[in-house]
């Protein structure tokens, strides 16, 4: 394992603390970990939380700031956070108007925020949970722990953000959220592992003609493995694999917060239709460059044309990643006015920023 | 004999030698279906029990229970985290103020302790996971403390449910955590929850120096 | 060799189509091969043109938009690209008040360069030419092509669009541009190799235990080849390298153009010194995740303390690359008024943005 | 006898041939002490030359000559592209209207060219670059004239010369181009346009069918 590390123990305290360094308009806190803005709690705004294991940066940590989220908890790496550090994180950035957590659907994320939930209202802070599962290399929900939480995150984080920073509500909020999880998809592959710090060697080995076909983004194998084929083959294969996806049934878990207890609730995301506007984004795995990722996007417009889709916003970049891998995702989010509002609006994080 | 409260300190303390020992082990078993980290987080989190041990030794057996929970809550993180976490904070709350323990309180203990899992991971049997090790250890211990084993041949027979529940996920095709995601491809090998759920009750047993 | 890519020959023009279709703000010419502002020529604005091998990206390409580049030549990968690129180039964003070329000091650079100069200069128009030799790693100019041009180049075409977007006149915008070369230093290491999709193996071996010390951003081996060290001993090794360099002096070729010819000017940069503010740039070779970024920036805002560096901005991330290798440069600008002034202007191009 | 305008076009299709076979091997030397790319640019650049010939054989050496430096300017990149490009282009030019060559017009030829490298490149002598396999080619080349040999006789001294100065190269500290980066480390390598450089000239020698 070669990597720009000191002790594999320090490893995530000492990026926040470079982090702390390069970016005097966040504030983090070591003892339990958080990143907030620097001005939390921004009086009489929802606050937007989020979290989970590091090693997918910018995610979460870089997408805290203006237009964005308020908090972010990281984990050790690819091991989701504990409910103190959410619990804390809660207090430290709500104003008032409440939190909102977007939680990633893992069983250790779930689990953890869950607690943390219970925690903060509690403690009498307004608190709503939504979760983010996305992730369309997962068939069922019945016979699994149900679609994990991959690319979409990023668009909820930046377009709930904005609407928070316009004064949604709480409800609102979460509402959105709801929404734009249940319009986006996503499917991932890789070309390499990654090692874990403190693992010390690669979590999967593959062979130099192999790539991994719906990975998640903790260095997971994926469901499938096949034999090395071309950027456009594979680009075809990932994009068809969200694009004829069919409808997606689940029960989640939410938060009332007037009750004080968990309800659930049954949700049913549609496929996407031929005349859908989507964003489309293509996501580095962290060790792929971005000029490879263009291929991906070459390929993926030539696909979504032949399909009817339109896209109509994009992303291409390292955003939400598995330590060095190489490999990319793509997610396909339907878009619609409002949802366009809120993704044009500006933001100013480490990790995203335009208009500001 | 009754179990002291010095043995469920030399429980606590075996789990973290026994975790120590086996973090290698763990985390291997967590390579080809889930994240790599089950050993590392598991051992982060006994390492701080320790840590924590000396300043409530002196407390009741409620009380430590309770505190290794809410560490293991606060610095396991995962699934495991917070399902062992809530599995000895439940245990801690059933054994409130207690000094010493009987079969029967063991057996409340433990099955406090996997209620909680339940409820907070929700797991079913042959769900490929830390319960498919758990619940058949309890289910043992009470049928022998019924046919009037001592504690510690209930233990032990406990011990080795727990062990065959542990081998018996290697077959199953995972539906919780994360190696249900890999489907097929999780069969064939063995959940590290139900190894490290089987770690903590050899443990258990290996304390029990005063029972016949 | 895996790579997203699919036949070898198409890998620069795939890539291009794809970043054509994710930026319809930028217009790309197949051939010969160069990106633009779509807006381009903008008039009575100064050009400025930069280009080099392909493999660099988000540099040059990405780079192009308001407020840094208007036109960028891409070449091969890691091979310079060729005049008539930089000549077609030239006239497609001359807006009538001159372009300047911003030249990264590799031979190969150089001298496809100077000759698109005379060729644009035979065609009438205004044209100067600065070099980019930041590169520390780079010991003398006597035995050696001289310093390459690394880190700085970013900071300069940002610096540099923003004051031609602001209405400095080409010999402004070449003066600014010298300075800003001259204020600038960087250094690099590599943790791996990369592979040039035309080779389709690394370009050098380097043992799970090595690093590579003082290389440059071709996946050429460095100077030096180290056991591995801590991220902390490595950042140190790399500021220092930096820091405590000394004097610099060679001589350059630049062009004038009343004269038409090329004319000899000896440059000497000054060392870093106590009191100094600095831009701090900590850049990934392209396969190094950002959060390993931080842990080197970590160390470097240490060092730049107890050296009585005062860093006033920085950027962190993956901006000047090589392919997918693993590894860091930095880069360490001196800042005045007009460096900052020009630094915190907005820019709007795929690679770069803020404040619009 | 005069060299033919045949014999040149041979020429430009045996570099491109010789360049095809010699291309790993001249990436390869470019990997320890350059990017590894000198045989692919040598390569595309002499494949698109060979696609243009057709379109100028039936003119004059000079027009061939100078179609072919373009040619290389335009696709080679790197900075062997300018150099041979301009290698080509001054040959071409100081070749302007001819149909046949005589031996001193082989030898202004080529002087013509090495000439443009040192005025774009501005090599010296054991900069350990293509100049080093050149420049000796061309004063063998002269001095073999001046002694009496057929054209075929001095170009094959040319060519000796070339491989003496290309083998020469090796032993040298590099202090242009990417390699004179490496410093000491480029110490043991021979140079690869060199290496390209003496092909060019073997290219020559193999063309010249018709000399005795
Ligand atoms: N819903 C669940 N109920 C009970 N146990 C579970 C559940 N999900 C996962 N587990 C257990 O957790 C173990 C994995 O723990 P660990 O690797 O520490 O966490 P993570 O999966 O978050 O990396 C699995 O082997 C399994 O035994
Ligand atoms: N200044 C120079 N003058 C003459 N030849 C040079 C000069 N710089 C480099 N070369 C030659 O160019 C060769 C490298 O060509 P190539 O690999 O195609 O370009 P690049 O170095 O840009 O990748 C070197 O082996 C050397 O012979
Ligand atoms: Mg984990
Ligand atoms: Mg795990
Ligand atoms: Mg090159
Ligand atoms: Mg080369």
């Amino acid at each position: 394992m070669k990597k720009l590390i000191n002790a594999i123990d320090d490893v995530v305290k000492e990026q926040l603390e470079g982090m702390a360094a390069a970016h005097p308009e966040l504030r983090i806190n070591y003892d339990p970990k958080y990143v907030v803005r620097a001005d939390a709690p921004v009086k009489g705004k929802v606050a937007l939380v989020s979290g989970g294991g590091s090693g997918h940066e910018p995610m979460h940590g870089g997408f805290v700031g203006v237009g964005m989220l308020d908090g972010a908890c990281p984990g050790e790496v690819f091991t989701s956070p504990t409910p103190d550090q959410m619990y804390e994180c809660a207090k430290a950035v709500d104003g008032g108007a409440g939190v909102l957590f977007l939680v990633k659907n893992y069983t250790g994320d779930v689990l953890n925020f869950e607690t943390a939930t219970e925690l903060a209202h509690g403690d009498g802070i307004q608190v709503q949970s939504i979760l983010v599962d996305d992730d369309a290399a997962v068939k069922d929900s019945l016979y699994t722990a149900g679609r994990r939480g991959v690319g979409t995150t990023v668009l909820i984080e930046k377009i709930v953000g904005a609407a928070a920073e316009d004064g949604y509500n709480l409800q609102q909020c979460a509402d959105l959220a709801r929404k734009v999880n249940q319009y986006g998809r996503s499917f991932g592959m890789a070309l390499t592992s990654c090692t874990v710090p403190a693992a010390g060697k690669p979590t999967f080995d593959l062979g130099d003609d192999e790539f991994e076909f719906g990975i998640g983004i903790h260095g997971e194998p994926g469901r499938e493995r096949y034999k090395m084929k071309t950027a456009d083959e594979i680009t075809e294969m990932v994009a068809l694999a969200i694009i004829d996806d069919g409808a997606y049934t689940r029960t989640v878990r939410e938060w009332d917060n007037d009750k004080g207890e968990w309800f659930e609730k049954t949700l049913t995301d549609d496929p996407f239709q031929a005349g859908d506007e989507v964003i489309a984004f293509v996501n580095s795995m962290g060790g792929t460059p971005v000029s490879e990722l263009y291929a991906v996007y070459r390929k993926l417009a030539q696909v979504c044309e032949a399909k009817g889709l339109k896209i109509v916003r994009n992303l291409v970049g390292p955003y939400i990643t598995s330590l060095e891998m190489q490999g990319f995702s793509i997610t396909l989010l339907k878009a619609d006015d409002e949802i366009l509002k809120y993704w044009d609006a500006p933001v100013k994080t480490p990790g995203l920023r335009w208009g500001a | 004999m009754a179990i002291t409260k010095a043995e469920i300190v030399t429980w606590l303390e075996k789990i973290t030698a026994v975790i120590q020992e086996n973090k290698d082990y763990l985390t291997q078993l967590d390579s080809p279906i889930g994240d790599a980290d089950h050993g590392i987080n598991m051992s982060r989190g006994f390492t701080k029990v320790l840590e924590k041990l000396p300043s409530v030794a002196d407390t009741d057996i409620g009380t430590i229970l309770k505190t290794t929970g809410m560490t293991l809550m606060s610095s396991v993180g995962g699934a495991s985290g917070p399902l062992y976490g809530t599995f000895f904070m439940r245990a801690g709350t059933a054994m409130a103020a207690k000094q010493e323990l009987s079969g029967d309180d063991l057996y409340t203990l433990l099955q406090s302790g996997v209620d909680g899992v339940v409820q907070r991971g929700r797991p079913q049997l042959q769900d490929k996971t830390m319960y498919d090790a758990l619940l058949p250890a309890v289910l043992a211990l009470r049928a022998a403390l019924d046919n009037g084993s001592s504690i510690h041949a209930a233990v032990e027979t406990a011990v080795a449910a727990a062990a065959k529940g542990r081998d018996d996920t290697i077959p199953l095709q995972a539906r919780k955590g994360r190696a249900s995601y890999l489907g097929e491809r999780s069969i064939g090998h063995q959940d590290p929850g139900a190894t490290s759920s089987h770690l903590i009750l050899q443990a258990l047993l290996d304390s029990l120096e005063n029972q016949g």
